[in-house]
């Protein structure tokens, strides 16, 4: 009952906002759709507690049904919720987090006309995103991903009018349906192998299969690597990891808190859940661990050199969260998935923190977003100041090592030394992480300052107006802010610490070597990402404050490279040039070319040969008695002659040979 | 032998006359060869022993057939000059077409190819060989072939009835002879009694109101 | 001694002629004007109720009279009933054409009552010289009534051409009984199946050429390609209540009389006829079909779709099979049918007192007068044999007899000439319905309307009782193939 | 169930058309009169039609509710229901009231005829689905040209006439070969009984192979499927919003039941050599179809492109003859039945207002029409496949069905997937979204009650079938699982006999 | 050298023959064209006749006599068409008798 409360609550939410909102008015939206939220919030919150801390050995997942789904042949997917430590962290990220967007959005949405829309949208991305933490099969997990990028659809087009808005959301539905593309190969996968979708069903038989072969796109391809490959591109488009991470900055257009909620806190660390969820299967595929690996360590990498050029203060943030995805996704890879869950855990609440600390600068700056219009805002807006600190100070990952400190420390060293303990080939996955870290914080501080600090370049009268938001925006932050300090102090030991056994019980299995391993690093190895962390500081304090005029020289001096960065490594414009593109040319080519030449060009070519035909046919018909005997005549010289040519000619047979059974010999 | 030469003959003029018939360029010429055609053709017959037939042929078609197309091409009046009988320029190729088809049947019949079948039954062979081919004819004609004969006057009633109504016109203004007008007349009818004016000129009434 | 009550059987034929010179005299005798005329017309479809009576008491057994030159049977009562349908059908759609013409003769209906006896003889033929007899009277007839509006040019000339080229065909009919004769011995059907039996003429080249001549002069009875070059001209050229008379009940004499020389006499040439039947048949449906499509008058139209419905008709005839004829019957009484009815859509089309033949008259007509527009889209639909109108059915037997006798090449050009068949009577649906209205027509005449509405109905709803049709022609067709 | 007693087909069958017939004698000028009795007519048949799903047993194969009267002879008149066809029989009744409701306003000339030529239509949509003989089957099959013909033609748009003579000449060749090779199978079987045909009838292989490709080139063209689609945006674009409605929703479904009810049952063998042919076109047509209908310019022609993208799955699923594949094909072509009606109906919705299809004459119509925008987004995401829409079951069922047999296939097929998005998405952005810049835009109003009478039902069933599709599944199931027993027993049998000497 | 059915065949089909040719090479008077098809009966007559006298059977002439009756009234019927065309023509060249073509 409370899992099904957790879990319906947004959707009648959703629904009474999305169907009788304009009845009912803006405000009772709000109210309701929060209301529910928090109630979800508070159930997830208590059903974490008696979930991971209860004393039960067996510790089996909890499975509620709900409603039958597709049912054909041996195929049975039915709606169930399923209940176990994973899914319970996952909840309170998604209903904490969306809980305190929903507060938020009603202070920073008061200007809009569609409110009622827009916490229609957000209840409703919340319900399919329960649906997928929640899912006991594959095509469950299948709807809410779907669902979630539904919701994700319209909440970054939310502002219908904006064209950037319109593109960025489709362009963000079709490059996630390009990673559930894969994914849904992978269920297929999945069902012709196994025979079943059902997550038990198929952890059961995984180890059966391993090392075994099947016939994909003609090729014997090894079984479990290459469904979980499968799967994993849908994680990868959903998480924007390398390559098809190209929709995360634009879905910036969307409202701010949409991009707290849905592009940093909770949707787009579905492709993290999703491998931790289905660790029994990835322990079975190592090469497809390493694929993680690989994919996560360069997006990690990436990202975090176009962050630190990007102006926008949302998209810095968004390609710094590409960037902490790409950590999960190496946490994970490693087989350290508690670590990956643990730091996506912990990056809801700092992300969040951000994202609406910016959206409380966008707002006291008045939809302000470029970086290089603020500065020297600490004065104005003193609260959202320091909430902005605290949430650079976690994601930077400050703390002593051995000792503590805020939330991201916590989760993102334990990455790290993961990340070395796996030892990759030449460490590379432990040495790009540890360059993203010092990029982290050489960006995030860069941020911190270019915003707040130093003398404002904005405009004098937005300046002279900025203003500190309203309550209701500044309460979600200090939730999140206490989450960003004390999360990672007061989750260590269940999540990845020695009591991660016991709190995680059978839902995700953790690769137990590396578990012990990654305690035992070398003490440089512990010390490394502070020290990248120290120095992306210093550098970004010399940068931005000690001699402003530095980043225009490297700029400079380092063109090409910069304008590499600042352009995103270029990637729009290469999928444009080989995909946006010559799919429309194709498209017109198949249009004109195929069906316009071709098909209907043979097929007016026939009618026109027939009225070709037609008119020789009618000339034929010339009016003129002699012709028309002399069209008889030729018939009969016709019918006599096939008959009568074997006799005349004999038997040289030049004529038709036999005519038949009893022909003419 | 002599039936040979006589075939031959017969055989060779009616082939000729025919072909007259087709190039001749006075039509009036035509029906004179079509007429030449006919009596070869009676001879053929005779030689065949049909000799009812060929006096039919005479009587029927040169008496009567022949003698309505002459008739009719005369009534046409149609100006000879222009009617030049001519080839047309593709007549090659119906040549060759019909002399194809001649060619085939010719050699069929004389290659014997076209042999008759054994399982034929002379089904209506007269009773007795005595008597002469129009005796014979005339057995059968009113007995075993009335259905026919019956038909054929339907066909000829027709033939009557279609010329008729095709070709007869009320022309007006032509006086027509009608009989029984004529024995309906009295002396009511047929005469006028005048007062003539005095002085006046002596008009019938009828044309009077004029 | 024959008694008189034996010759029972041939009594339509009897009263047929008998009552046609009856009215012959009446008319004669009576003052020469229109109302003579209309009346003897009417007169004439009262024999012809009264013959169809006497045709339908018939026994239900094959009889044979006149030394073997007659025979009646369940075929011949089939097609009789139809022709006497059709030829009154005719008669009923002319009344007021004529009088508009100012030809209203009496003699015209006793001449399509002579004819109809010579149509009779046809279908009744088993012999040849009663089929030559037989198909010259009703052809001598025909030639007449088609220059029968003789202040016409079009009229007389469609008669001179009919005549010219029918006179050929009879000649080449004839030249091919010649040959039979001479190589069988016997003009009798009977006989003539009794010596061919077991494929013994089929050595016989020149009884085979005899067979073709024979086929030749016939297949210009129905204008079968090539022998059909004379049907859109005097189609088009002859008075339009005679064209439909054409288009009607010859075409039934004339495919029966085939099917009674075929099946009759020659069941033992079914190889060599077939090879002909089936190039007539293909050669019909293509050309009707294609030809069709470039008209501009809606009565060429008509001929070329009759010149295409006889291809398909052949098809069936092809099949040489019991089931063939029966499906050649069932597609001659639909097509009878299908053709009045259009023709009397063709009557209709007049505006004061013009008759206006182009297609392109019909334009609007749905927004004009609707009940003619769905009629003539049914039977248009029919012909075109889309379902569930009856030219479907016809369609469907004959194309069912031939698969079922191996023909299926055969039927696929049926199919594909029948789409390419489909796109003319389209067109015409397309000027009835989506074009915009030209001039309305005046009203059409009683017999008109009556025959169109008879027709159009009959189409339609042919599905929902085909029973009576095709018991009557499966007890033809199993007269006729024993 | 005392209703199997009453010949309960039949008078769904021909309930329309005595409606139509009471309409034809009303006076010429009722139109609205005309409106009204083709909307009891149509809304009485839905609830009549009702009852056989009611009564309808799911436990068994065989076919329901069967009649059979004396009629051509051997042929007889047989009507009868099995879990295949009896959906799509529901789905036609309940579409009829929505197409008269659609042309309430927009048809003002001609009514009459025009809703006399929809009640026709329905009758033979009706008949071809419950038709339990060849001969019959075709009658209702090919007999639904002229209505619809008629339908494009005199209520279409300026190329109406191109349009309905590709529509008509196209179809009509296709069917023509099936009349043959119908009559093919009824000269060797001596019957064209299905019941009989499908239980006992074993036709040759060759034989098989032939027919197979007679009955392909029917059922292709009506699908329609990718070479010879073109016939149906042409057909679309000109035809009045019903009349699209109609074709996309049920005619074309035709094709695909006619898959499922003949060519694959009834020449198993043939379907199982030649079903690389047809996994080659539905894969083209899906991935070729949905490229050129990223690039148009018409809304209806998108959304047609569409329909034959949308089409390939379902062939694709259907010659998979795995439960999943055929599960998914006949759901697929339910939900499109009711998704791409609603798509022409929302088309209808602003052409009615405007008097243009051209996508760049709209945009940001949200603003005026919410709740047109908010149906719209629903069918623009069933379009998509989204999961949670009635879209999504069968896209989905089709691709896991392709994957078992051919992963090639199902590679491909997923492409269709992404780039459904693509043109799905392209097209609300453009009439929807963005900004409402356009004089002629300003002063739409938003949907009205009928329209919203019409749109709502549409609305529920997407969302309603999306999340609980067992309604369907559990009706088609047992049909399904037999039809791919007797064909896997077919093609075993086949391959036993192929080996034994 | 006697002289066999085959000869007379020969004739008849050789009459046969130019009445076709005159029926389509002859441009100029429809009258000919009668003609034309008279010879040809007269060529399907010959061959009765001579079937008749082999195989002595009277049944061919007696066909031939009905061919002759009915090409009397043919001809009769023909030249009444040819009289009722010229008035309305006046011509009977047959290169004019093309009012209907197409």
């Amino acid at each position: 009952m409370i899992y099904s409360a957790i879990v319906f609550l947004p959707l009648l939410g959703a629904l009474i906002a999305g169907l009788f909102g304009r009845l009912i008015g803006a405000r009772p939206s709000e109210v309701i759709t929060t209301a529910l939220m928090m109630v979800a919030a508070a159930l997830s919150w208590f059903v974490f507690i008696e979930t991971g801390f209860a004393h039960d050995a067996a510790k089996t997942a909890v499975k509620v049904p709900v409603m039958r789904w597709i049912t054909s042949g041996d195929l049975e997917a039915a709606w169930v919720l399923r209940i176990d430590t994973l899914t319970a962290v996952m909840l309170i990220v998604v209903t904490t987090v969306s809980s305190l967007v929903h507060l938020y959005s009603i202070g920073y949405m008061h200007e809009d006309d569609s409110r009622p829309r827009f916490f229609a949208y957000l209840s409703l991305f919340t319900f399919a995103m329960l649906m997928l933490v929640t899912s006991d099969n594959l095509l469950q997990m299948f709807f809410g991903w779907e669902g979630v990028g539904l919701a994700s659809y319209l909440l970054i087009g939310f502002w219908y009018h904006k064209p950037e808005a319109n593109a960025a959301a489709i362009k963000a539905f079709v490059v996630n349906r390009v990673g559930d593309f894969g994914f849904a190969l992978g269920i297929f996968g999945v069902f012709f192998i196994f025979n079943t979708i059902s997550l038990d069903e198929v952890f059961r038989q995984a180890p059966e299969m391993m090392g075994k072969t099947m016939n994909f796109l003609g090729y014997d391809v090894d079984i479990l690597t290459t469904l979980c490959l499968l799967l994993f591109m849908g994680a990868m488009g959903k998480s924007a990891q390398f390559l098809l991470h190209t929709w995360l900055p634009d879905a910036m257009e969307g409202p701010t808190p949409v991009s707290a909620l849905i592009h940093a806190a909770t949707m787009v660390t579905a492709g993290v859940f999703m491998v931790a969820r289905l660790s029994p299967l990835f322990e079975q595929a190592p090469v497809a661990l390493n694929v993680v690996v690989f994919v996560g360590a360069i997006t990690a990498f990436f990202a975090a050199t176009v962050g630190l050029v990007q102006n926008d203060i949302k998209r810095v943030i968004a390609y710094s969260t590409c960037s902490q995805l790409g950590y999960m996704f190496v946490a994970c890879g490693v087989g350290a998935y508690t670590v990956g869950i643990f730091h996506l855990f912990t990056h809801a609440f700092f992300k969040a923190l951000l994202f609406l600390g910016a959206g409380s600068v966008i707002h006291a700056m008045h939809h302000e977003q470029d970086m290089r219009n603020m500065g020297g805002l600490r004065s104005k807006i003193p609260i959202t100041w320091a909430m902005m600190l605290i949430g650079t100070l976690a994601l930077t990952g400050v703390g002593i090592p051995h000792v503590g400190g805020f939330a991201g420390f916590h989760s993102k060293d334990a990455i790290v030394e993961a990340a070395y303990a796996a030892h990759t080939p030449g460490n590379y996955a432990f040495w790009l992480l540890v360059i993203a870290a010092f990029m982290t914080s050489f960006y995030s501080w860069r941020l911190m300052f270019l915003t707040f600090y130093g003398k404002t370049r904005a405009e004098p009268d937005t300046y002279k107006h900025a203003h500190e938001s309203p309550p209701v925006m500044l309460v979600p932050l200090f939730v999140l802010a206490v989450g960003a300090i004390l999360a990672g102090i007061v989750f260590t030991k269940p999540f990845i610490g020695y009591g991660l056994a016991e709190f995680w019980g059978t839902s995700v299995t953790p690769d137990k070597d590396i578990m012990h391993h990654m305690h035992e690093v070398p003490e440089w190895v512990f010390w490394s990402p502070f020290v990248a962390m120290v120095l992306g500081f210093g550098l970004a304090y010399l940068y931005y404050i000690a001699s402003p005029d530095l980043p225009e020289k490297t700029a400079t001096a380092f063109r090409p490279l910069y304008l590499f960065f600042l352009n995103k490594w270029y990637f729009d414009e290469l999928y444009d040039a080989i995909f946006v593109r010559p799919a429309k040319a194709l498209g017109r080519l198949f249009w004109k070319g195929g069906d316009g030449a071709i098909i209907d060009g043979t097929i007016d070519g026939t009618a026109a040969s027939v009225g070709w035909a037609t008119g020789k046919i009618i000339r034929l018909q010339t009016g003129y008695v002699y012709h028309y005997a002399f069209a008889m005549l030729i018939g009969v010289a016709l019918f006599v002659t096939w008959f009568a040519w074997p006799t005349v000619l004999g038997p040289s047979g030049l004529g038709p040979a036999a005519l038949g059974p009893a022909g003419v010999r | 032998m002599l039936t040979a030469g006589f075939f031959y003959l017969f055989a060779v003029l009616a082939i000729a006359s025919a072909t007259m018939v087709i190039v001749a360029r006075n039509p009036v010429h035509a029906v004179l060869f079509l007429i030449l055609t006919f009596f070869n053709a009676a001879g053929l017959f005779i030689l065949l022993g049909a000799e009812f037939l060929a006096m039919l042929l005479v009587i029927v078609y040169v008496g009567a057939v022949a003698v309505l197309f002459l008739f009719v091409v005369m009534m046409l009046d149609v100006d000879f000059a222009e009617l030049r009988a001519g080839f047309i320029n593709n007549a090659p190729v119906g040549l060759l077409v019909a002399g194809i088809v001649l060619v085939e049947l010719i050699a069929l019949f004389v290659s014997g190819a076209a042999g008759g079948l054994p399982s034929a039954i002379p089904a209506a062979a007269p009773g007795t060989e005595a008597l002469s081919n129009t005796e014979q004819i005339g057995r059968v004609l009113y007995t075993k072939y009335v259905y026919f004969f019956q038909a054929a006057g339907l066909v000829l009633l027709v033939a009557m009835v279609g010329a008729i109504v095709l070709t007869l016109r009320h022309r007006e203004g032509v006086k027509r002879q009608s009989i029984a007008a004529q024995n309906a007349r009295t002396p009511a009818t047929g005469l006028e009694m005048v007062k003539v004016a005095s002085g006046g000129a002596v008009v019938p009434s009828s044309e009077a109101k004029r | 001694m024959d008694t008189l009550a034996s010759y029972a059987p041939a009594l339509p034929e009897i009263v047929l002629a008998a009552g046609a010179m009856l009215l012959l005299m009446l008319g004669v005798f009576r003052e020469d004007t229109a109302r003579t005329g209309r009346s003897i017309g009417w007169l004439s479809i009262g024999l012809m109720a009264i013959v169809a009576l006497l045709v339908g008491w018939g026994g239900a057994d094959r009889v044979e009279l006149f030394d073997g030159a007659y025979v009646s049977d369940a075929f011949s009562r089939f097609s009789k009933i139809l022709i006497l349908a059709a030829a009154a059908a005719s008669l009923l759609l002319s009344f007021g054409y004529f009088e508009r013409a100012k030809i209203m003769k009496f003699e015209i209906p006793v001449i399509v009552l002579l004819s109809t006896i010579g149509m009779f003889m046809m279908v009744s033929a088993n012999d040849l010289i009663s089929l030559y007899l037989g198909l010259e009277l009703m052809s001598l007839a025909l030639y007449v009534l088609a220059a029968v509006r003789r202040d016409s040019l079009r009229s007389s000339e469609s008669g001179l051409k009919y005549f010219v080229l029918g006179a050929l065909s009879s000649g080449m009919l004839l030249y091919g009984a010649s040959l039979i004769y001479g190589f069988t011995g016997t003009t009798s059907f009977t006989a003539l199946a009794a010596a061919l039996k077991d494929g013994a003429g089929a050595q016989n080249v020149g009884l085979i050429v005899g067979l073709v001549f024979l086929l030749v002069g016939l297949a210009f009875k129905i204008s079968a390609v090539p022998f059909h070059m004379w049907t859109p001209d005097v189609y088009e050229g002859a008075p339009t209540p005679v064209t439909a008379f054409f288009a009607g009940a010859p075409k039934v004499a004339a495919v029966a009389l085939l099917l009674r020389v075929l099946h009759d006499a020659f069941p033992g040439m079914l190889f060599q006829w077939q090879q002909i039947i089936v190039f007539l048949s293909v050669a019909s449906m293509l050309l009707g079909s294609f030809a069709a499509i470039g008209q501009t008058s809606i009565k060429r139209l008509l001929a070329f779709s009759s010149i295409a419905n006889v291809g398909f008709i052949l098809i069936g005839l092809a099949a040489g099979t019991e089931y063939g004829v029966s499906s050649v019957l069932i597609y001659l009484a639909i097509y009878v049918v299908m053709t009045l009815g259009s023709f009397a859509v063709v009557l209709a089309m007049r505006r004061k007192d013009e008759m206006d033949e182009t297609i392109q008259s019909l334009a609007g007509l749905s927004q004009t007068n609707l009940p003619m527009a769905v009629a003539f889209a049914a039977l248009l639909f029919s012909m075109a044999g889309i379902p569930p109108l009856a030219g479907f059915f016809a369609k469907f037997y004959v194309f069912d007899a031939a698969i079922k006798a191996g023909l299926t090449p055969l039927v696929v050009v049926g199919a594909l000439s029948s789409v390419v068949g489909a796109f003319y009577y389209l067109r015409v649906v397309k000027i009835m319905f989506f074009d915009e209205p030209a001039d309305k027509f005046s009203p059409a005449d009683a017999g008109v309307r009556w025959v169109l509405g008879l027709s159009a109905a009959l189409v339609i709803f042919y599905v929902v009782y085909p029973a009576p049709l095709i018991d009557a022609a499966n007890a033809a067709a199993r007269a006729l193939v024993p | 169930m005392i209703i199997t007693t009453q010949p309960i087909l039949s008078i769904i069958t021909f309930l329309p058309l005595v409606g139509a017939i009471f309409i034809a004698t009303l006076p010429k000028a009722a139109a609205n009169n005309a409106r009204w009795v083709a909307l009891w007519t149509t809304i009485v048949t839905f609830f009549v039609s009702l009852l056989i799903w009611v009564n309808f047993d799911t436990s068994t194969p065989a076919f329901q509710f069967v009649e059979e009267y004396a009629w051509l002879g051997p042929i007889k008149y047989k009507m009868g229901v099995d879990g295949i066809s009896m959906l799509f029989v529901i789905l036609t009744t309940f579409l009829m009231p929505l197409c008269v409701l659609a042309s309430w306003q927009s048809i003002e000339e001609r009514v009459k005829e025009y809703m006399i030529a929809f009640l026709v239509l329905e009758t033979l949509m009706i008949g071809v689905f419950c038709a339990l003989d060849l001969v019959l089957f075709y009658l209702f099959f090919e007999g639904g040209l002229i209505p619809m013909f008629l339908i494009i033609g005199v209520w279409g748009g300026p190329r109406r006439v191109y349009a309905s003579f590709k529509f008509f000449l196209y179809t009509l060749l296709g069917s023509l070969l099936m009349l043959i090779a119908i009559l093919a199978i009824y000269g060797y079987a001596g019957t064209t009984d299905i019941p009989a045909l499908l239980a006992t009838t074993r036709l040759p292989p060759d034989m098989q192979f032939w027919l197979w490709l007679a009955f392909f080139a029917s059922f292709a063209v009506k699908m329609p499927m990718w070479p010879v689609h073109t016939w149906l945006p042409d057909a679309h674009v000109e035809a009045p919003t019903a009349g699209s409605v109609i074709l996309a929703a049920i005619l074309l479904k035709m094709g695909g039941y006619g898959f499922l009810r003949f060519s694959v049952p009834m020449f198993p063998l043939a379907t199982e050599q030649l079903a690389p042919l047809v996994f080659v076109m539905s894969v083209i047509a899906i991935i070729y179809t949905s490229l050129v209908a990223f690039v148009q310019e018409d809304m209806k022609k998108l959304i047609a492109y569409s329909s034959v993208a949308h089409m390939g799955f379902v062939t694709m699923g259907i010659f998979t003859v795995t439960t999943q594949g055929v599960d998914g094909a006949i759901f697929q072509m339910l939900s499109h039945g009711i998704v791409s009606a609603a798509l022409f109906l929302c088309v209808g919705v602003v052409y009615d207002r405007m008097h243009t299809r051209e996508i760049a004459a709209y945009g940001g119509l949200a603003d005026r029409m919410p709740l047109y925008a908010a149906c719209f987004m629903v069918f623009t995401m069933a379009n998509v496949g989204l999961p949670g829409t009635s879209g999504f079951v069968g896209e989905f069922l089709t691709l896991l069905g392709a994957f078992k047999v051919n992963t090639w296939v199902a590679f491909f097929a997923t492409f269709g997937v992404i780039l459904s998005a693509c043109y799905a998405l392209y097209l609300y952005r453009a009439v929807v979204f963005g900004k409402l810049d356009k004089p002629a835009l300003k002063m739409l109003p938003d949907l009205s009650a009928r329209e919203i009478a019409v749109l709502a039902p549409l609305v529920i069933l997407t969302i309603l079938l999306g999340f609980y599709p067992a309604p369907i599944l559990d009706v088609t199931a047992v049909s399904v699982k037999n039809l791919v027993a007797q064909y896997e027993s077919a093609i075993a049998g086949a391959s036993q006999a192929a080996t034994l000497p | 050298m006697t002289i066999g059915l085959a000869h007379y065949l020969t004739v008849a089909a050789c009459l046969f023959t130019l009445g076709i040719l005159g029926i389509f090479l002859n441009r100029k008077n429809v009258i000919v064209i009668l003609m034309s098809v008279e010879l040809m009966l007269l060529a399907v007559n010959i061959n009765l006749v001579a079937f008749s006298a082999y195989l002595g059977d009277i049944t061919g002439q007696i066909f031939a006599l009905f061919i002759l009756t009915v090409a009397a009234a043919e001809a009769a019927i023909g030249l009444a068409i040819i009289v009722v065309y010229y008035r309305n023509r006046g011509s009977i060249a047959v290169e004019d008798i093309n009012m209907m073509k197409g």
